[in-house]
């Protein structure tokens, strides 16, 4: 299954991208797992995610836990607490 | 009503727009967030505000609705600014209208509370050569926490 | 700052010379008071407000003193109309300003909840061939109460 | 002792008196003596005094309470609680 990733403010900075589409490895079931197996793709994703528990989650562009599913999803974005207002 | 935008805006304008011909509003509240300059350690030459297309556009209209739930609001408007922002210049406008003041000024306060704990901006604030992401504060989640217990709100 | 006037005033141009050139504001309140014109038994033509000139002034100038003694307010302006309006006109403006949006929403409110019990101005709605003085309610009275047992307010 | 006594909303409207000067009695100490003595006028007064617990007063433009003295005041006003905002 193929999915469009984003990353925002310091967790962009730090991947050094800004969206990609992957392949989901079948062994990925929730953001918690996504968010490991993309820590172990290189340096820059194993910085950016070595505090995963503060990095916060959308899939398909709506705010869920680190043990929500990703099956099905689009779109999965990952970004700092959000500092709007 | 939400608005997501690079541009300014003018808050005379806006008002003007959204109460132009009604009668029925008794009380109006605005809420303006502007860029502080700061002092000392805190002091800031600019800031940089980036956000998540699509998905800031579909927050704000989620939290508008919830106001609009939770008070009988005769007209609502968001608007939140991204982009390279100065000291002193505009972020972001929450204005609630309803007939009585309670309802208009517990909209605003919780329209702002829960775009601070939701809508997907972050902040980058430069000071000479250097810059920052600004870290989400405590007190922002506590603030957004309070209307939780609450749910529907008097009058 | 405060003023007592029988003219509109423009929200939009007291907000920009309130804030002009200042960069220690992050939050900006105002809340804006209209004529509602109501409807069935409540609808009005027009409505007067009588007030006492000189004493007037001094309770506005009290009452924004006493916020400014609460809450840490940058700026702040009250505004308030005397004289003949009809439904859908400006009757008061008041604006709050602090670096932080919680002085600002408290300072607003506690300003239009001292206002309301305390300002002697005196309404008079009239609708069609009937005049009546409007009555107090109690809710004000108890929402100016609610800030007495608070005395200074946190931030 | 001579005062200025106003009268504001229906308090003035019933009185059909705006302000006046008038020499305070000796017997008149407080506020609600001073409402006793006006309501003896005439019926005008009467009828504007008749419900006078509603009456609000001022002393040189100060909210007072009805058992406030008068001794020493400029100016007296009456008037119905506040309806601005």
């Amino acid at each position: 299954m193929s999915v469009k990733l984003l990353y925002f403010a310091w967790v962009r900075e730090q991947t050094g991208i800004r969206e990609e589409t992957i392949e989901l490895p079948q062994e990925v079931a929730t953001i918690s797992d996504l968010m490991t197996w993309l820590k172990e793709r290189g340096p820059e994703f194993a910085a950016a995610f070595a505090e995963s528990h503060v990095i916060r989650a959308a899939v398909d562009q709506t705010h869920v836990n680190h043990d929500a599913r990703v099956a099905g999803a689009t779109e999965i974005a990952f970004f700092p607490p959000v500092t709007g207002g | 009503m939400i608005r997501v935008q690079e541009n300014d805006f003018d808050i005379g304008a806006e008002l003007a727009r959204l109460t132009e011909g009604r009668s029925d509003l008794g009380a109006i509240v605005t809420f303006t967030g502007t860029v502080r300059q700061g002092a000392g350690d805190d002091k800031i030459d600019e800031m940089t505000l980036e956000h998540y297309p699509g998905m800031t556009e579909g927050e704000l209209e989620r939290v508008e609705a919830e106001a609009r739930s939770r008070w009988p609001l005769a007209a609502s408007l968001i608007v939140h600014r991204f982009g390279r922002l100065e000291p002193g210049d505009n972020i972001v406008l929450v204005i609630t209208a309803s007939a009585h003041r309670k309802a208009a000024f517990e909209a605003a306060e919780f329209l702002m509370d829960y775009l601070k704990t939701n809508a997907p901006f972050w902040k980058r604030e430069v000071s000479g050569d250097k810059a920052r992401w600004v870290e989400a504060r405590a007190s922002d989640d506590a603030n957004a926490k309070r209307w939780d217990a609450r749910g529907k709100a008097a009058e």
